[in-house]
């Protein structure tokens, strides 16, 4: 396979790095023992999807470009989820002061 | 191929860069600080692809949103929790990352094989480049009106619930024994000097 | 994105033509221009920071019935120069205990934003490093980087004074956010365009009597109160309150970084009084049109002379308009204590933020009822 | 309903007093900028102090008797009287006399209770040095007469505010002749009734 850089950048590069953000979103949220990592792999993933939205939106749906419309959802829905999950956070800490994941464990079986 | 696509080119390259390395850094970096600064990086990296896709608008409300508002909010959260905690050693904990690892390197290689794989209509229609702003204004303010509307009520919810939820004299019940203790009563005991009332 | 064809300089155009004169081909003359207007506005950020700064001295020095720097140059023109070089002489310390990497980009951090702002300032027609579409919200989302850098170096200084002064920072620069981007969008809202170029067109016609002040007055008070908030002025300079805050999170800095967070703040300052000389008071407009006064003069409008009057009548405007309220910003320094913590936070929430969307509504409202005078 | 408007009212004349203080305030700051600064140029104009001003003391060998009054009633008991009694003559023989101006307060008891007046105040108020020991002043130095501002060439002296005729507050350009606001020390004396001395 010989390898031409090509004149535009194609859209497949931009899944793929989104898949890389997302990908690496979800190893966070699943090993971190830091709760405000955890929060932060979440925004991590919200923007490997919101890159795919805009990359469509760019380059399958040129003029009404309603994936950049839906970027703006997921921007705000992702504002009002890192408000909450801070907030928790910190009635969390302050209730058991500490941020660790593995001993948030009251609600398991 | 041109200055403008060469330039593109380097952009895209620079950009995914530091927003891989500052991904990874988020998640593997030691220091939670650190991981926070670098995810402020990785937001400001994602506003740049942005506008290589023609979305200016959206650039700036990411920056805005996500470096002004939610990093600034995380960093505010690490400097009121950070302290030195020395976390328990968990058996197992390195199969766990390795399970994990190979899970997400398996959503991956899915990922990449459905992007490569799709006939995607290729080329679509011409971008519409600046007019992107009109164009989002007439979609929010016509067929995703319902959404929109929704998402202001959602806001409006998260910053109450936010604000109850962090408040600090609201009456609770304690998670172990069950008894209702107050917050500021507890606050208040460790930290003696603190006011009767905020200062007015 | 609406097109303008109104008459003006374009320094782009005719600098390409000349270039393309001399046989060098279009994209080689375009590749030569792409750097002048980034060093140019370099150039005039830094010489507007030192104009900030003398101007600062003598105004703070005649209030207080003093003289000010008078021995560097004439009436101490060069102080700040001199300033700035003892500055650039002194040791760079990182203490000892801090975090050197963060402690280095925090200051970096602070500058390049205000800098990148000053993209979107226009002097002219086309008299502008890039009128992009989103303008005005460039520089309000590019503002809110900010607070990123003081919260980095107040956290790296490893002081509990700088992470106080930086926290505060932050704090207060997201509290004014709201109500700034509420005001400018009522005026966006009058000019449909969030293009700074087309901000002012809008407010062309009638000379003085077309400015947005006239239109948005309580939108022009918030927006300069916010302005102020946003740069730390005296009112509001609660960060680096230097009665309880040493000085907030400049304190463990010296040398070339503690210059950045200089820098950075006048910078902020001139460009935001730059900003509401273009919001509202018509950015490079004369008080009568010049369109009028050619046309009492029987000179054609597009004749080379007029239009070089014309193109530096406009950048003397801008730039006088934003150093009267540069002044006014240094007599209120003079004038006004230092608000408490809650005393800006209440401010900033309770009364500026209502105010502000108020004005938003009224300010829909008008335009519904009266499309001909506040933009159809 | 009429409650709610009542606040919003409030608020309103709230807001609008404090834009009123705040632009008085403006107006005070901006009448204060116009006017001429009061900058004295200290080491090439100098004020010239005023009658009573209580510098540097100056201190007269010849006269002083060593009775140590000034020591007694120093707050700090600082004046060093160094004499010997004279057997033969039965007499206090002073051999030396010093203060020390890095601890003096100036309140000029000394002055005010020296029967034989050999301490006065002086003028003169530049007394730094480099090494603090420096400011303990023997009789030798003690005995040194300060340079008067008006007579030194290279200062420009300027008169102080009570000095200055009514009104002006600017020393710069007021002429030598021009009256002071209170009387001179000779025009008290000659509006004093003249009495018989029997």
């Amino acid at each position: 396979m010989e390898l031409t850089i090509p004149s535009t950048i194609p859209l497949q590069a931009y899944l793929a790095l989104a898949a890389v953000l997302f990908c690496t979103g979800v190893w966070g949220l699943i090993n971190s023992r830091n709760a405000v990592r955890v929060l932060m792999s979440i925004e991590l993933m919200l923007n490997g999807v919101n890159i795919n939205l805009m990359a469509f939106s760019n380059y399958l749906d040129g003029q009404l470009i309603r994936g950049q419309v839906f970027a703006i959802f997921v921007i705000t829905v992702a504002a009002a989820e890192a408000a909450v999950g801070l907030a928790i956070l910190l009635s969390l800490y302050r209730n058991r002061e500490t941020v660790d994941m593995e001993r948030f464990n009251l609600l398991r079986w | 191929m041109n200055i403008a696509s060469i330039t593109q080119l380097i952009c895209f390259v620079a950009l995914s860069a530091t927003l891989v390395l500052g991904a990874l850094g988020v998640v593997l970096l030691p220091n939670i600080v650190y991981s926070a600064f670098l995810l402020g990086g990785v937001f400001l990296s994602v506003a740049g692809l942005y506008l290589l896709l023609n979305a200016s608008f959206v650039a700036a409300a990411q920056v805005l949103v996500y470096v002004g508002a939610v990093n600034v909010l995380i960093l505010f959260a690490i400097m009121l929790v950070n302290k030195k905690e020395n976390l328990a050693a968990i058996p197992g904990l390195g199969l766990r990352r390795l399970l994990s690892g190979a899970v997400c390197g398996g959503l991956f290689l899915l990922l990449i094989r459905v992007a490569f794989t799709t006939p995607w209509a290729l080329p679509g229609p011409e971008a519409v480049g600046e007019e992107a702003t009109i164009r989002i204004g007439e979609h929010l303010f016509s067929d995703y009106l319902l959404p929109f509307e929704l998402a202001s009520v959602l806001l409006l919810m998260s910053m109450i619930g936010a604000i109850v939820l962090a408040r600090r004299d609201v009456l609770s019940s304690d998670v172990i024994t069950g008894e209702l203790v107050d917050q500021g009563l507890i606050e208040k005991e460790r930290t003696p000097l603190l006011l009767e009332n905020s200062p007015r | 994105m609406l097109t303008t064809t109104a008459p003006g300089l374009d320094l782009e155009a005719s600098f390409e033509q000349a270039l393309q004169g001399f046989g060098l081909s279009p994209a080689a003359a375009h590749l030569l221009w792409l750097p002048l207007p980034m060093v140019l506005v370099l150039v005039a950020a830094v010489v507007g920071v030192l104009v900030n700064v003398w101007l600062e001295r003598k105004i703070s020095a005649a209030v207080q019935q003093r003289i000010g720097p008078e021995y560097a140059g004439a009436l101490g023109v060069l102080q700040p120069l001199a300033d700035g070089l003892k500055l650039v002489f002194k040791e760079d310390i990182v203490p000892a205990r801090a975090d050197g990497l963060l402690f280095t980009l925090g200051p970096v951090l602070v500058l390049i934003p205000v800098i990148l702002s000053w993209l979107v300032v226009p002097f002219g027609q086309h008299l502008l490093i890039s009128n992009v579409g989103i303008g005005i919200f460039l520089w309000i989302s590019l503002s809110s980087i900010q607070p990123i850098g003081l919260l980095m170096s107040g956290y790296a200084s490893n002081n509990k004074y700088s992470l106080l002064g930086g926290l505060r920072a932050a704090a207060q620069s997201i509290s004014y956010e709201i109500p700034l981007a509420l005001a400018v969008l009522a005026v966006v809202m009058m000019s449909n365009s969030l293009s700074t170029v087309d901000i002012v067109n809008q407010q062309t016609g009638a000379g003085i009597l077309s400015w947005n002040i006239w239109r948005q007055p309580v939108g022009f008070v918030i927006f300069w109160i916010c302005a102020l908030a946003e740069c730390e002025r005296l009112p509001f300079d609660l960060p680096e309150a230097e009665e309880e805050l040493v000085a907030g999170y400049q304190t463990e800095y010296s040398g070339m970084k503690f210059a950045l967070f200089y820098l950075g703040s006048y910078i902020n300052l001139v460009l935001s009084a730059l900003l509401v000389s273009v919001l509202y008071l018509g950015g490079w407009g004369f008080p009568i049109p010049v369109e009028w006064l050619a046309s009492w003069l029987h000179q054609p409008i597009d004749a080379p002379l007029v239009q070089l009057i014309t193109g530096s009548v406009g950048i003397v405007m801008t730039v006088l308009k934003a150093y009267l309220l540069v002044f006014l910003a240094i007599l209120l320094r003079w004038t006004t204590p230092r608000v408490r913590i809650d005393q800006l936070l209440d401010l900033g929430w309770k009364f500026l933020l209502p105010i502000a969307l108020v004005n938003l509504l009224i300010t829909a409202a008008l335009k519904l009822a009266f499309p001909s005078v506040f933009g159809g | 309903m009429f409650g709610f408007l009542k606040k919003v009212g409030d608020y309103t004349r709230d807001a609008v007093g404090a834009a009123n203080y705040l632009t008085q305030g403006l107006a005070v700051t901006f009448d204060h900028l116009r006017r001429r600064p009061i900058t004295v140029q200290y080491p090439y104009e100098k004020l010239i102090p005023s009658e009573r001003y209580r510098g540097r003391i100056h201190y007269e060998f010849d006269k002083c008797i060593a009775c140590e009054v000034c020591v007694r009633v120093c707050p700090i008991n600082l004046p060093v009287v160094d004499w010997v009694m004279n057997k033969a003559t039965k007499k206090k023989e002073l051999r030396n006399y010093s203060i020390d101006f890095g601890v003096c307060i100036f309140c000029g008891n000394c002055v005010e209770y020296c029967p034989t007046n050999c301490l006065s105040m002086t003028e003169e108020y530049e007394l730094a040095t480099f090494d603090r020991h420096n400011l303990n002043f023997d009789n030798i130095a003690l005995g040194r007469l300060p340079t008067s501002v008006t007579s030194d060439p290279a200062v420009v002296p300027l008169r102080e505010l009570v000095y200055l005729p009514k009104g002006v507050l600017d020393p710069h350009d007021v002429p030598d002749t021009a009256p002071r606001v209170g009387k001179l020390p000779e025009q008290v004396l000659e509006s004093l009734p003249t009495g018989d001395a029997s």
